[in-house]
Formats: C-alpha cells, structure tokens, sequence
C-alpha cells in the first residue's frame, strides 16, 4: 500500500489534490481512498490530506502516520510545523517551491522534489493573480515523482473535475509534470 | 495632533483562528471596546464558537458562555437571572450569534428572551449564511445570492426568497432598543453599543459582517464592502428608540452594483436582476427615510 | 409537618426548601402544578428565586445551563414531549458537569397522544449522564429532591440529576407528606458554590471546542464523577437519615429480598402497590420480594449481582418498551449480572404503557407466573401484560 | 500533546490567550509599512480585524507573528503606505 | 459504474437513487456535503423532489412527518445536534409508522464541542423505534440507504431507518463507489405507497389521543413491527444480493469468526480496519474474528446467541460511553445472551470518542488482551482505550 | 324572507370535546366554512388535539395531521411539498394552532415557514393563554391578565408584559396576507378565509378565540366579549393585504372596561391599572387608523 | 371496550364522527326555543359552536344529543326567545 | 380499608372534594390518599375522583374499581353511564339531589343519601347563581352518610381550602351535614 500526505492551506484545495490523486489512480485500476484531516481549519489555516493506494481494496480508515510520500503545496508552510513528521526512510516529498530559490536546510534521509506550482498556476491563469490555485499544477508533479500514476490518467482527471477553465488546468499540470525535478540537498 | 477615533483598549486578543479579514472578528472587537470589561457574553454554535480557537485558547478578555445553537435568547435570560440573584447588576450580558443563529434556528428564544424583557444586548453578526458550515444558505441570505444550497444551476438559480427583516421583527417585539451597525463606521457602531448599554431591557444590534470565503470577496476589501453596503443603501444604518426611527448614516446613495461587483457571491446576476436589486433597495430607503425622526 | 399534598406539591416544596435560585421552567401536562406553584411561591415572596417564564422547554434547559454555569442553583420540571425536546441540551448540561435538578412527570409519547403514566421518555434519556431517581411516594419526591441537589453538587460529582414521578399516578395523588423545616434543610444543604464557574473579571471560555486528541479524557473525568455520584447517593441518604428519618434504601431497595425465591423489579408507583402484593403474598407463604429499582443511573450493578446470587428468578416490570429489543430494564439488568456465577431466571414484563392500569392483580399474576418461569423456562422471556388480543388474561 | 485526564478541568474551560496561536503563520501576503509615508491617523489599527497592529507614537507597529495578512491594512490606508507582498520562504 | 465518492456523497446518491419525493434538512457538519449535493442535484433537475429550506433539524423531521403522511417518500441528513434535536419528533416518526429515512453522520455531543467521529448521538436514540444501520463503507451507505426505504416501506414494517456513517471517517474519505444504475434501482424499489394514508376526500385525523384502555395495543403493534423488519432485512439483502451483487451479512456481518476462539465486536468505521487486524492476526495464526454490528435495531439477537455459542470471549468496542453504565453495544449484548448455555468471556473496550482515532495497532492490543481476558478474566471488564492518564500504553 | 348570512354546509360534527361555549370551536366552523372541503389541517399540542375527542372519534369532515407542538409550520411546509409532488393543487393546507404553539414554541417554524413561502393558511385562535395545559400564561397573555402563572399575589401581580404583536411579527415577515377574525362577526371572518384561500403563498390569520373557563367567563357571553373586544379597539378587524392596512370594522369605540368586566381573569385590576388599557388601546387604534388605506 | 391489536390501525386514526360523543350530557342548562317568536333570522345557528342547532325552515331545531347548553344562542337571540332551564332529572 | 368514588363534572370541584375528604380523614388520624381520573376533560364533561382512607399507611396506586362509597356531585349524571359499577354489595350512595324530587329507578342492592347541595349552596352564595358550587357542601353531607369522619374535621379543612367565602362554605357544610338523609328506593 502506497500513502500520500498533503500539506497546504484551508482554501488551496489541499481535499481536492488528495481526491485528484486518488481518482486518477483508482482510473489505472489502483484501489485508493482519500480523506482530508478532520478539522475545522480557516481559510489559510494549515490543512492535511491524505490518500492511499493499493492493488487491494482499501478497508483501514484510520489515519496516516508513516507515508511515503508527502506533497506542500505551499512552501510557506516549512516554516510552520514538521512537515515531514512520519515520512518513511527514502521517502519522497514533493515542494511547490520557486524556481529561483534554494531549499533550506532539510533532512537529508528524503528525496524531494519541487516544482513552481504557483508560477505556472499564474502562467496558466488558474485562480487570480493574487492568489492563484496550485492544486492542478501540482499534481502533474506529482505524477513526475511518482513511478507508478501516469501523467495521463491524471491529466484526464484533472479535465473531469476543474469546475472551470479546463483546458489551462491540464495544460498546467502537463508544464509541471515537465518542470518538476528532483533536487539534491 | 493625531487621535484616535474609537477606544484603545483592546478586550480581545490577536491569534483568534477567524479567517483572514473576517468581519466578525471586527464586530467583537468593536463591541467589546463598546461594553467594556464588565460584560459577559453567550455565543451559540456558529464561526464565533470557532475563533477563540481550540481548547484552551480563548481569544476574548470577557467571560465566555457557550450555548446550544438555538438557545442564546435562553441563554443570556439564565445569565441574567442569576447575576440578579447574586445581585450582579453591573454587568451587561451579551447574546452573540450569527445570522442563522438568529433568523433561523435560534429566532424562538430571541423572542422569547425579547417578551420577558431580559436585560441583555443581543448581537447578530450578519455574514448572511451559516458560514461556519461551510456556507449554506440562511433566512437571512439576500435574495440573488449563490450559496452551496442555492446554487447557481442549469436554470440559473440562486437564493429565491427575500431577506428575513429582523430589525421588523424586533422592532415588532417592541424592544426599546435596535440599531444596525457596521464595521466600515466603528465610531458610530461604538457609540449605539454604548447607548444600549445604558438602556434597560432587551436591545438589539444588527451588525452586517462580511464573509471573504463565503462573499467570495479579497479579504483586502471587507471594510470596503461593508463601506459600500451603507453608500448604496442596502444596508443603511440606522437605530429605533422607542419606536423612534434615527437614520444615523445617508450614505452616498452609489448603485447597488458597486457594492455587489466585488462579490463572487452574486457574479452570476444578470443586470435585470441587478436592477430589481436596485429597485428594491431604493424603495426600501425611501420608507425608512420617511419613517426617519432624526428632523423632527 | 405532615400534611396531605399530590406529588406535584411534593416536587414543588423540594425545589422551595432546596432554595432554588433560577427556576425556568415550560407548562405541560402532568407537570403544570408544579411550575404553578413555584409561580406562586415566587409571586407571593415565599420563595427569593428568579422564574423565567420561557418559550419552550429547550429554553427552560439552556437556561437553566447557563445560570448554572454562573453559580445559580437551578431547577426545572417538565414531561414527556417537553423532556425529549430537552434531549439535546440535557447531554449539554451533563457535559458542562452542572448539577442542575429536573423532575420529570414520567408520561407516554406521542403519538397516540397519551397523557398518561409511561417511562418511555425517562428512559429514552437514559444516555443523556444525567443521574436518575425513580420515586414511588409524595414523601420521597420531595426528599429526593433536596438529597439531590446535595448529592449531585458535590466536587466530585458535578452531574445533573433527573427525579422521576409518575404521572397523575403520584403527580396528582394526595397524600401525607412530611414537610420539613427550612432550617434542617438549610444545614443539611449547604448553599451551592462551585469550584469553576464563570465569574466576571476571570476570562474564560467555558465548554469550547476540542480536538480528538483531548477530547476522551473529558469524557472519562465524567465516567469518573458518576462512579462517585453512586458512593455520594449512599453517603447523603445516610445522612439524610440522620436529619430527618426518613431512607429509602439505596439505589436498589430490596423489600422483603432477604429469603426470596423470586424478586420483582420495578420501578416508580408500580413499586409501591408490589409492596403490598408481596407483604400479602408473603402471608400466604410465597417467598416473594421486591426489588425496588430507585436509581437507574448510575445503574446499580453492585446491588443487582448481590441480588442475583441470592434468588432463583427475577421478574423485571418496564413501563416501558425499546423497540426491537426489550424493556430496557431487563436488558440492563441481565447485562449487569451477565457474569454471575449463578444466574436467576429472568423474565420481562411490560406493562402499564400509556397509563394503563397495573393492578395488584395484575401484579400478583405476575409473581405467579415468574414462579412457574423458573421451573420451566420458556422460550419467551419477554412478555406484554395486559394486551387485548393476546391469550393471557390478567384481571 | 494530550493531558492526562487528571490534568484538565472539569469540562474545556480556556483561560489561555489565544496569542498561543501562531496566526500569522497563515499569512500568504505581507503588510510592510512605508512609516516614511505615515500620517499617523491610525485607520489602520482601527480596521485590523486581528488587533494585529499596535501603535507606538501613532505609528502602526504590525505583529507578525498574528497578522494574517488579510491586507485591510493596505486597502484603508489613505497615505497608501501599506504595501502587501507576497509571503516566501525567507 | 464504480466511482470515487466520498460517503457524503453516497448517502446524497442514496436518497436520489431511491427517488427521494420531500427532502427536507438542515446543515450541520459533516453532513453538509448530503445536503448540497442534492440541493444541487434538485437545482439541476437530476432529482425531481421538493427540496425544504427548514429552520431547524426539528422541522426538518416534522416536515418529514407530515409530507410521509400524504404519502410522500420522504428523507433526512443531520449529525449529533442535529439528531438530537430531532428526539422528540424521531419518537413521532416511528409512533405514527412512518417509513422515513435518514442520514445521520454520527459524531461527537457536545460539550465539549465537537464535530468528530463518535457513536453518542446516534446511540442515544436507541429507544426511539427506529431501525439503525451502522455502515462500514460508502458502497454500503448508498447500498443500505436503497435498502431501508424497501425495508421500511414494506406493510407489515412501517418503520424509519436511519443509516449512520462515522463523521469525516466515512463521510469525507473518497473511496470506489459502484453506483447502480437507476432503472436497475426502480426496479428493486417499487414507489412508495402506503396503505394508510391522509388522502383529501377522506376525512381522519391521523395520530390522535388515545386512553389508557387502548395505548399499549398500538405499542404492541410497533413491536411486532420490528420482529417483521428483522426478517424484511434479511429478504431484502437477499433480493438485494441478486440484483447487485452485493451483500453485507445481515444484522450481525461474521468475518472469520466460524473457528474463532476469540471475536471483536464493532461497528461502523472500525469495523472495516478490524477486517485487516483480523486477516493480519490470522496469518500470524491468530484463531480471531469480527462480528460486525451493522443492524443495532432491530437487535441481533439470535446472531448474538448462535456467536456465544462458539466463541470463548468476545471484546465489544464501543465508541460511546453510557454514563453509569458502559457501553450501550457491550450491556445489550451481554443482556442478549445472559442465558445462553455457554457464556464467552466479555470484555468492553471503549474507544475513539471525540473522533479519537482507531488504529490498526490498537485492535491488535484489544484483540491480545481479549485473549488474555479469556484465560484470566479480571475484575474490570470495561477499558478506556488511549486515555491519557491511565496507565496502560496503546501505541 | 330570511337569508343565513353565512354558508350553510357543516365541516365540523357536532361531538366536539371542546367546553361549552368554547370560542376555538366557532373559531374551526367558520374558517372551513369559509374554506370548503378541499382543505387538510396540521393541528399541534393545543386544546384543539384533544377536541376532536378521543380515538375514533373525530369531529371534523376534511383530513386533520396531528403535529408536534412546535412544528405546525413546518408541517405545513411537509404537507404542501408533498401534495405539490403529487400534484394535488387545489387544496389548501392549513395550520390551525393556539396562541401558544404560534407565539411561542411555535414561532421559530412558522417564521420559517414564512420566509419559505409555504403556500397555506396559518391560523392562530387565540385564547390568550396555555389553555389545554390549565391556563398558563403566554406570550399573546394581555398585560394585566391573571394566568395560574401570573398569579394575583400579595403585591397584586399578574401578566407583566405585554401581549406579543404576532400581527406585527407577521407583518415583518412580508407575507402577501394577513388578518385578524372575531367569532363575533362570522361573516367578514369567511370573508377573509375566502380572500386568503385565493392568494399564493403564506397568509395568516389571527383569529381572537374568548374561552369561558381560562378568561373566567360565563359561557352564554362568548361572543359578546369577541364583539366587545371589536367595539372597544382591543381588537380591532383589519386585514393587510401586501402591506396595505385595510380596517374592516371601526367597531364603536366602547370603553375598554366593558370587555374587561365580563372576564374575570381582569376581575383584580384597579381603575388606574384599567385606565392605563384604555390609553394603550386608544394609541394602538390612532396608529391603525393612521396606517389604515380603506379609505385611498 | 379496549380492541384488540388487530382489530386496530397501525396508528390511531380517527375516521369516526364525533357525534358519537353524547356532550349532550355535559349539559347544566337547556336551551328551550319559544318558537312563536322566533324571527328566523338564524343568528343563534350561526353562533352555537357545536353546531347543535339545525334550521328547519329557518326555525331553530336543537340536537339536545350535542347541545352542551352554552347559553349563547340565548345570548344572542335578538327576539329573545330562547331561554335556558336548569337541567334536572327529567 | 374505604374507598370512595366521586361522580361530577369538569368545573364542578369533583377533585377538591376528594382531597377534602382524604384531608378530614388524615385529620382524623387516617392515613389517606385521593386522586382524580386522570383525564384531559373539558368542562361539563363527567369527571371522575377517588379517595382511600386506612388505618396503615397507602402503598397502593392503583385505581378503584370496587368503591365502599359513592359521591356524585351532579345528579343529572345519573343519565350518562353507570355510576353504581363496582360498588360493593350494601355500599353508600350519596347524592347531590332536589330535596322535591324523589330518585329514579335505581339498584336496590345499595343504601342511598341525599341532599340538595346546589339549593343550599346557592343559599349560602358560593359560586355564581346560575351555577352554585356544591363540593363543600357535599362534603358535609358525606359526613354524615360515613359513621368515621366527623363533621367537625370536615369543617375545619373546608375552612382550610375554600379559597374565598371561607363563613359560607362552612355554614354549607354545616347545613348539609344536617339535611343529608338516607332514602329508600
Ligand atoms: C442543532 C444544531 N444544528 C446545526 C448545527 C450546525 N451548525 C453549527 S454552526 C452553524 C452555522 C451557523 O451559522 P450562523 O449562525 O449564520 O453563523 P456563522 O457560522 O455564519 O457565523 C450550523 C448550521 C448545530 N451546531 N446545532
Ligand atoms: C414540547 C411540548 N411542550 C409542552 C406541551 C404541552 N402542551 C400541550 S398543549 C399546551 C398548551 C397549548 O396552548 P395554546 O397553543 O395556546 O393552545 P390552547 O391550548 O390554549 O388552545 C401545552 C403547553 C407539549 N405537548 N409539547
Ligand atoms: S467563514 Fe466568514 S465569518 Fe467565518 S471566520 Fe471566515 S470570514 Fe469570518
Ligand atoms: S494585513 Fe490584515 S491582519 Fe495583517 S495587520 Fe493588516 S489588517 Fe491586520
Ligand atoms: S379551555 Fe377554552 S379554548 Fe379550550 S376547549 Fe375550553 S373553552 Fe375552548
Ligand atoms: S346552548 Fe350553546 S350548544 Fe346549545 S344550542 Fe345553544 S349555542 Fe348551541
């Protein structure tokens, strides 16, 4: 079984990334689950999910302590709590994360990746310029990371749920499939 | 010589876990520099219940009473009741609620606490949903508005019905005291709390309170809606005393669209609606400005 | 003093002589005597209380709460439809651990509309933590009452309590009643202040929000409280009896258990006339007794396996009936003594919904049958008394 | 994290600042002040819906560790001296 | 066409698969995503049906009431507050025999405030004579949503059923949903029409006062109502099985149990985690099993009877806690099998309030001390599970 | 040749349980009258649950719902979905409930039911009391009334609070109709039942029900005291049909002492404590007469 | 009296007339009409509310089975014919 | 142990008179115990009340169905249904009935009493002329009818209870006590 932790902010659409991933999968005949950390979080308020993945149906509904992966969807938030609580030995994280800078100083028993979720959201003008919405972007970093979901079967689910604009969020999400690298630290 | 134009006490503490730019958080705070520290105050399930924080924070200087969501009336008249027995008597009890507390679900004990002439401030916050829940409608959600149960569908839906008027229904209740307040003027929202304050029996204050999430609005801009609600006169201010009516704002009289254009909430409006809006607003300024005493 | 009053009175003058100081309270039959009364008393200055005339009985409640939370002691009464609608903000009250005091006039729910004696909504709250005391006499509503307030106001305790009379069948019966004097009373209850309470000055919040990771440990605190409240019932009666004479043996009253083959357990009114069916069942050489289940919550577990070991069946009568299961006495009970090394036989009994009259008769033909029960089980063990259409005849 | 039940209070009773909360974490964007530009009216720390501003000598002194940078600060300064920019890593 | 959907949205398709006429509800997290979804599905015209803007769950249940007596097919969704303020009006339902049915998101009463997993709200209404299924997955919430209203609607039943589902746990955890296909579901589930209705034309007052002489026989009849329902779930899973394939093991689901030594009793959420603890336990060798609790009313008692007979100890998880007593599952069935020839030792684990989570590693722990309970039964047979404070670790 | 001037066709059988002279019976025969057989009616807990009598029995000829207490209105909100989803249209759904279950713990879902737009006729009779409870205050109690609650002690208590002004809080609500009825005058009752049975949406109607145990009344003088409490303006018939006040009856202008004497429920007051009715009745009247626009 | 369970509805629905009530009996004073001066201006039908008064030919006819002797009818008669006697015995 | 059944209408004071009774007895020295039927009766409607008086104290709660004595306050009542059921062989009846009237056809098996309360409490002006209020006066009479309540306890609670015309209610009683007869039938 694969488990996946989200990072973001209530209002990011930290649910909405978790349920990308878990629908996607579950499009390349994964049994998943997904669910957000049952809070009552505001807007800008850190905010968990989670999902897993297996080849078996999915009955644990506890929650995830020890994932494999972990995705930020918004880097701010390394400032806050340990993100990386739990992760298994190897893991891997994925950061949305500018270009331009370098991560800070991180455990290096991980490997991680980023990706300029937020730029490329504002390239592809998925949200407004002040707050744009990186959901999308970065689960086609995701899909990057990962050996295992196809940057297809997310980009179709992807063009199912965007409510609006759903050709720049698939063409987002391919971007950032494209400009997600790993990065040493 | 600079001054400030409303009390520098502060009665509450910054680190509540409102949202950011939340028009309540300003409703207390005003309120309270109102009141002062002798006040003690119930709040009943809503965003309020929620923004002190989790246990053990608490973001108020001031006693805080948790209630039942549709028991705040009941609530300050135990209050009140028992401070009277224990020969409290200068403290003011307050109800605060959110509109669905007030309009909806908690408009039984309100009433009730209004008949038995309890002693007490009664503050609706009006962010005009329950927004604690994630924005549903509320009786007092405005006619036009999408909300997550009226959504905005195939058939170009949206919340259908009028606004509950509870400063009519109050007014009906003939309490001594209503006024609605905004948090754009917090002079003139500090100085009616501080009227009511001095008035004995049941009063009621109307606060409109903007919602970003649930607007769908820039938090940047709360103040600015607030402040546009009272130019366009959809939301005037204005207080009764006894029956007498007291617009205490004109405000500039600007069209409705200036103040529903920053709001996602009713985007999709056509302007055949935006202009019944406007109609609709206009006459109901026209009946309070006749009802206004402030000249005689 | 002895004097002749209905139940209602009764409840009235324990609220009175227990000096309660904030009294919210919502008209409905079978209770309305009681709040008519209080009224009385408050209008004519025999009682310094505050009466808030509310608009409902979720109000009466949450009023109650929060005069509570601020130090006042509080009383109220109601029935059936009144005390359901209570149902949320009496989990509120028990929650907030404040020892708020409610008689309820135990009466059948609607619909049919009944008026009549019924435990259904006493019992339906059984998972509210509210202490509960079934009474069966004017005396010892107005007793249990004030034993109440003390029992339910100790530190260790802080639960609210509900005292339980049946309808019109003690709330409108007249009867001797000895009303004790203001002073005894007053030395016996102290006046009510609480450890925590809300208090100007001191900012707090009280009953805010908690995350998962607390939230049990508040809720284990309050299991805590009713294991004491079980020892605190005890220890107030006894004292009680030393200040007025008067007992009522605990949370279980075994009435003649000692030697008994078979006991009946019930509750409330239905208790009182089996104690004349067992005395004269006794005299006709049955060894027959009474169990009188006087407390339900805390459920008296202790009592009951004590009583299993010592008889051979045991009757249960519920004026009450759970759906799809049984009376939910008989449930309780078999639950509790699961684990005895020696089990009784057990048989339910349910009787007397929606006012229906249980007869010594009828009680008689009850302790009858228990004694064939436990000779040869049957299969039903549950078994509705008094239903036209069914074979058994009962009168 | 979780108190021993022996701990608590009787039920949640919270009697801590809510300062314990470190909101200003949530902050997406920055309020930082031109103080060069200030006319000392104080409409900013009037508006703060988070008592996040403090005023030393009429001069808004903002508390980062509460503002969550809602940005009514900028918005109703008439000197137009509060500029929000966007919160990064450092 | 199998689907992720989160549970909420389950119940939603649920309601609109079985063509839900009146829907009439009030939000309260976390159900609010039900109500949403079908106020959106009814916007969009995908549902037609009357969609009630209520003030309150109160008359949200009361406009239930009144739309089933005119023969609507009518549902609800609340939570904990909401369900609790329905108390009253639940009591109505099932007194007037009315076939609702509703979602109840089940979660933690406050105080202290709490909008978590926990079985308290929906426990308290064990008295109120409506049939409760606890789910397990959101395949079987919108499954056992279809189901009720077949069950319920059904002549001999007219009964409601509320289907609960763990707060955030079932309600916001996306997961495969194979959602049936609607002819397939009008097919299974004829319309509703109910023998005795109000019609106009036909004047009757329907629900009215009714004397001592006559009330119990009108209870009798609810009785035997939930006997029926108790052979209607076991038909109607059946006929439910060949249309979709899918069934869930009646009132009381044995995973593993046939050659158990020792069983775990739980119900909802928990009750699927349970399902990997026991196949891990299994392979290490393990001689456990589950006994899922899915129909708590009407109660599982032959099953309860026929798992004594096999078992050596059974540990019962409740995710309640009934003040003075234990937990509900734990008294009741242990009160269901007080007279079985053979008594499993009984072990009660109370666990997860307040959405206190449930982890693999704790059901390994209650599954070891189970076994060891069997071998050397202590005095205490109730354990809190994870409180901080008491000595034992669960981590 | 004589002409009844109402409708002759019973809906009611004679039986009922109600008391001798019961004012709630006549109140029930002339709005069916007035609404014909295509009618279905949600009572809640009031004197009229139990005047129907006892199981079988039932004393009226259209289909009557029992309720809880506190829900009439959103009963009626049920019954209306419902029928609509059927397809039945024609019928008109009404509420029929006491001044208890609508002032007080029925306010909450009638307000609801308002601001809903249910479809139906509510219609309060008003005994002014908790009456199938043994005569309890409510909140439509009259100032100065003795109620078992408000009992006339040693410091000469009684009713301290004024009668709710369910018209007024009805009339906030902005429903397309409202009136209030008298026993007295049958005539322009049906009248109003008809009018209100025409009109879409929510209508009320305020229906003044004298009872001769709670208002201490001899029975024969039920409707005597309803047309006294016309003819001395202390309850005035008047209708208001969106928003436009339409006086009925201008009733004589008697003094207020000859509606009260007949009750002994006032039997206690002092002249000066009459006096102060007097001048409350006559201001509420000048303040109809001025809303009043018969005449325009 | 009682019925047996199945012999009842499910719940209880009344569908029978209430004139199966004897309120007659109730009565403490009977209305006698002196029908020489009746009007037939039916006002005392139009106010009993048991609808005890049937018209026969305009004349008043009291159903003495459901009149519960009110007295308004007496009250109310313009002609004042009729008046209520203390029932009795027979 | 006696128990008595009383017989009048809602209105009437049928209830006070069973408490009157159950306070004279307890005055007396018996234990007592008096209940209505417990109804939601309108006014006018036949109402129903009891009373017990023993030496012990009463445990019983149950109603009576086999009366020693029988009250009825109103004689019109004897129209309606059958007040005599369940009275014991050679039980009292007393009733309140026009001293120019002679008893209907009536059972023989039972000894009977009247009085004509309503003249004498319309006499002595308690309640209002057209409908006088008979309890008290009733009560006297029961004293009379009984060997074991003394017209002298009966008196006393009288003056105790009567709310108003405390002389009046008394001198009734009195009045009563004394007109009270016994009737063949
Ligand atoms: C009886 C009950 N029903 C529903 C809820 C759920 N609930 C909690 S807060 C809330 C919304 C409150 O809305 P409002 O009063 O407008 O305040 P806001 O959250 O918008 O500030 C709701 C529906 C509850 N706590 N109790
Ligand atoms: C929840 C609830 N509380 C209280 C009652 C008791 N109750 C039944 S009828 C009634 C009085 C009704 O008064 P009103 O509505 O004025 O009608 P009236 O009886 O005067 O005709 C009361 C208090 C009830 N049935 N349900
Ligand atoms: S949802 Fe709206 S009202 Fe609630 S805290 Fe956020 S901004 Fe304030
Ligand atoms: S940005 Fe908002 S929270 Fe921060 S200081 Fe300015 S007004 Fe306050
Ligand atoms: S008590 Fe009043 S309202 Fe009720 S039935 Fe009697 S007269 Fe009518
Ligand atoms: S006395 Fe009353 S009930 Fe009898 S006929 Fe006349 S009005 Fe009708």
């Amino acid at each position: 079984m694969i488990e996946v932790r989200f990072h973001g902010r209530g209002g990011q659409g930290v649910v909405i990334a978790s349920e990308v991933l878990a629908k996607a999968a579950f499009k390349m005949g994964f049994e998943v689950s997904s669910f957000p950390f049952f809070g009552v979080e505001r807007r800008g308020a850190p905010v968990t999910a989670y999902a897993r993945i297996d080849k078996n149906p999915i009955r644990i509904k506890s929650s995830i302590y020890e994932p494999d992966y972990i995705v930020v969807l918004d880097s701010t938030l390394l400032k806050g709590v340990d993100l990386l609580e739990g992760l298994k030995p190897g893991g891997k994280v994925l950061i949305n994360y500018p270009d331009d800078k370098t991560l800070p100083e991180i455990s290096d028993r991980f490997q991680y990746y980023t990706l300029d979720a937020t730029a490329i959201a504002a390239t592809h003008g998925i949200g407004s310029k002040m707050t744009p919405i990186v959901n999308t972007a970065i689960m086609g970093g995701f899909a990057k990371m990962s050996d295992w979901v196809s940057i297809e079967a997310m980009l179709e689910i992807i063009r199912e749920v965007a409510p609006v604009k759903k050709d720049e969020n698939v063409e987002a999400a391919r971007e950032a499939y494209e400009r997600t690298r790993e990065v040493a630290v | 010589m600079p001054k400030m134009t409303i009390p520098e006490e502060e009665h509450t503490y910054p680190g509540s876990t409102g949202c950011p730019g939340c028009g309540a958080n300003l409703v207390m705070r005003y309120l309270l520099k109102g009141l002062g520290e002798r006040t003690i105050i119930s709040i009943p399930a809503c965003c309020w219940a929620v923004m002190p924080g989790y246990w053990p924070s608490n973001c108020l200087k001031v006693p805080l009473v948790y209630s039942a969501f549709e028991a705040t009336g009941a609530s300050i008249s135990g209050l009140r009741a028992a401070l009277d027995m224990k020969g409290v008597e200068d403290v003011t009890v307050v109800g605060f609620a959110g509109d669905g507390g007030t309009v909806d679900i908690g408009l039984q004990s309100l009433s009730g606490a209004a008949e038995r002439q309890t002693d007490a401030i009664y503050v609706m916050y009006d962010n005009e949903a329950y927004m604690n829940t994630g924005i549903q409608r509320s009786g007092s959600t405005p006619w036009g508005a999408w909300t997550t149960t009226t959504p905005v569908g195939k058939n170009h839906d949206f919340k259908q019905e009028q606004k509950k008027d509870i400063m009519a229904i109050m007014q009906a209740h003939r309490v001594p005291y209503t006024a609605t307040v905004s948090v754009a003027h917090p002079e003139d929202f500090i100085k009616k709390v501080a009227k009511a304050k001095a008035i004995k029996g049941m009063k009621f204050i109307h606060a409109l309170s903007p919602c970003p999430p649930g607007w769908k609005a820039n938090p940047m801009y709360t103040i600015e809606i607030a402040r546009l609600a009272v130019d366009t006169h959809v939301f005037p201010l204005y207080e009764i005393e006894n029956g007498k009516v007291h617009v205490t704002r004109k405000g500039k009289g600007l069209p409705v669209s200036d103040y529903l254009k920053l709001q996602g909430r009713f985007a999709h409006l056509t302007p055949a609606e935006v202009s019944s809006i406007q109609s609709a607003v206009e006459a109901n300024w026209a009946i309070l400005l006749e009802k206004d005493d402030s000249g005689t | 003093m002895r004097q002749v009053m209905t139940g209602n009175y009764a409840s009235a003058y324990g609220a009175k002589l227990s000096r309660a100081e904030v009294i919210a309270a919502y008209p409905i039959t079978p209770q309305t005597s009681i709040v008519e009364k209080l009224a009385e008393l408050v209008s004519t200055g025999e009682l310094k209380a505050k009466f808030i005339s509310v608009e409902s009985e979720h109000s009466a409640m949450a009023a109650c709460i929060s005069a509570s939370i601020v130090g006042a002691r509080t009383y109220t009464a109601t029935s059936s439809h009144g005390l359901t609608l209570m149902h949320e903000v009496l989990m509120w009250a028990s929650g907030a651990r404040l020892p708020i005091v409610i008689t309820n006039v135990s009466r059948a729910m609607a619909p049919p509309w009944s008026v009549w004696a019924d435990h259904m909504d006493s019992i339906a709250q059984r998972d509210t933590g509210w202490l509960q005391f079934f009474c069966s006499s004017n005396q010892e509503v107005l007793d249990t009452t004030i034993m109440a307030y003390k029992i339910c106001e100790s530190r260790n305790v802080m639960l609210p309590a509900m005292v339980i009379e049946d309808a019109f069948i003690l709330s409108h019966t007249s009867e001797p009643v000895d009303m004790p004097e203001q002073e005894a009373v007053d030395s016996f209850l102290p006046s009510f202040s609480p450890e925590l309470k809300v208090e100007i000055g001191k900012p707090m919040g009280f009953g805010s929000l908690v995350k998962p990771d607390q939230y049990m440990e508040f809720r284990y605190k309050a299991m805590l409280a009713m294991k004491a409240a079980r020892e605190r019932i005890l220890r107030v009666e006894k004292e009680f009896k030393q200040v007025f004479g008067r007992e009522y043996g605990g949370l279980l009253e075994n009435y003649r258990c000692d030697d008994a083959e078979v006991v009946l357990v019930a509750a409330g009114s239905t208790a009182a006339t089996a104690k004349d069916v067992v005395d004269s069942l006794r005299e006709k050489g049955q060894k027959v007794g009474l169990a009188r289940l006087r407390v339900f919550r805390p459920f008296p577990h202790e009592e009951f396996r004590a009583l299993a070991s010592k008889v051979a069946g045991i009757a249960v009568l519920d004026r009450s009936y759970t759906f799809g299961v049984s009376g939910a006495f008989f449930t309780e009970i078999k639950g509790s003594i699961y684990d005895c090394p020696k089990r009784p036989a057990m048989k339910n009994y349910i009787a007397g919904l929606g006012g229906r009259d249980i007869t010594p008769k009828i009680l008689e033909k009850i302790f009858d049958d228990i004694q064939l029960f436990v000779k040869r089980r049957e299969e039903t063990d549950v078994e509705w008394v008094d239903v036209a259409g069914l074979p058994r005849r009962w009168h | 994290m979780t108190k021993s039940y022996e701990e608590i209070p009787l039920t949640p009773i919270s009697n801590t600042p809510s300062t314990m909360n470190m909101t200003g974490l949530w902050r997406a964007f920055r309020p930082i002040v031109d103080i060069s530009k200030c006319k000392r009216c104080t409409i900013c720390w009037k508006f703060c819906p988070d008592a996040a501003i403090k005023l030393v000598d009429f001069v808004p002194v903002i508390d980062l560790k509460y503002c969550k940078g809602c940005g009514i600060c900028s918005a109703e300064c008439p000197a137009k001296c509060i500029e929000m920019i966007k919160e990064g890593i450092e």
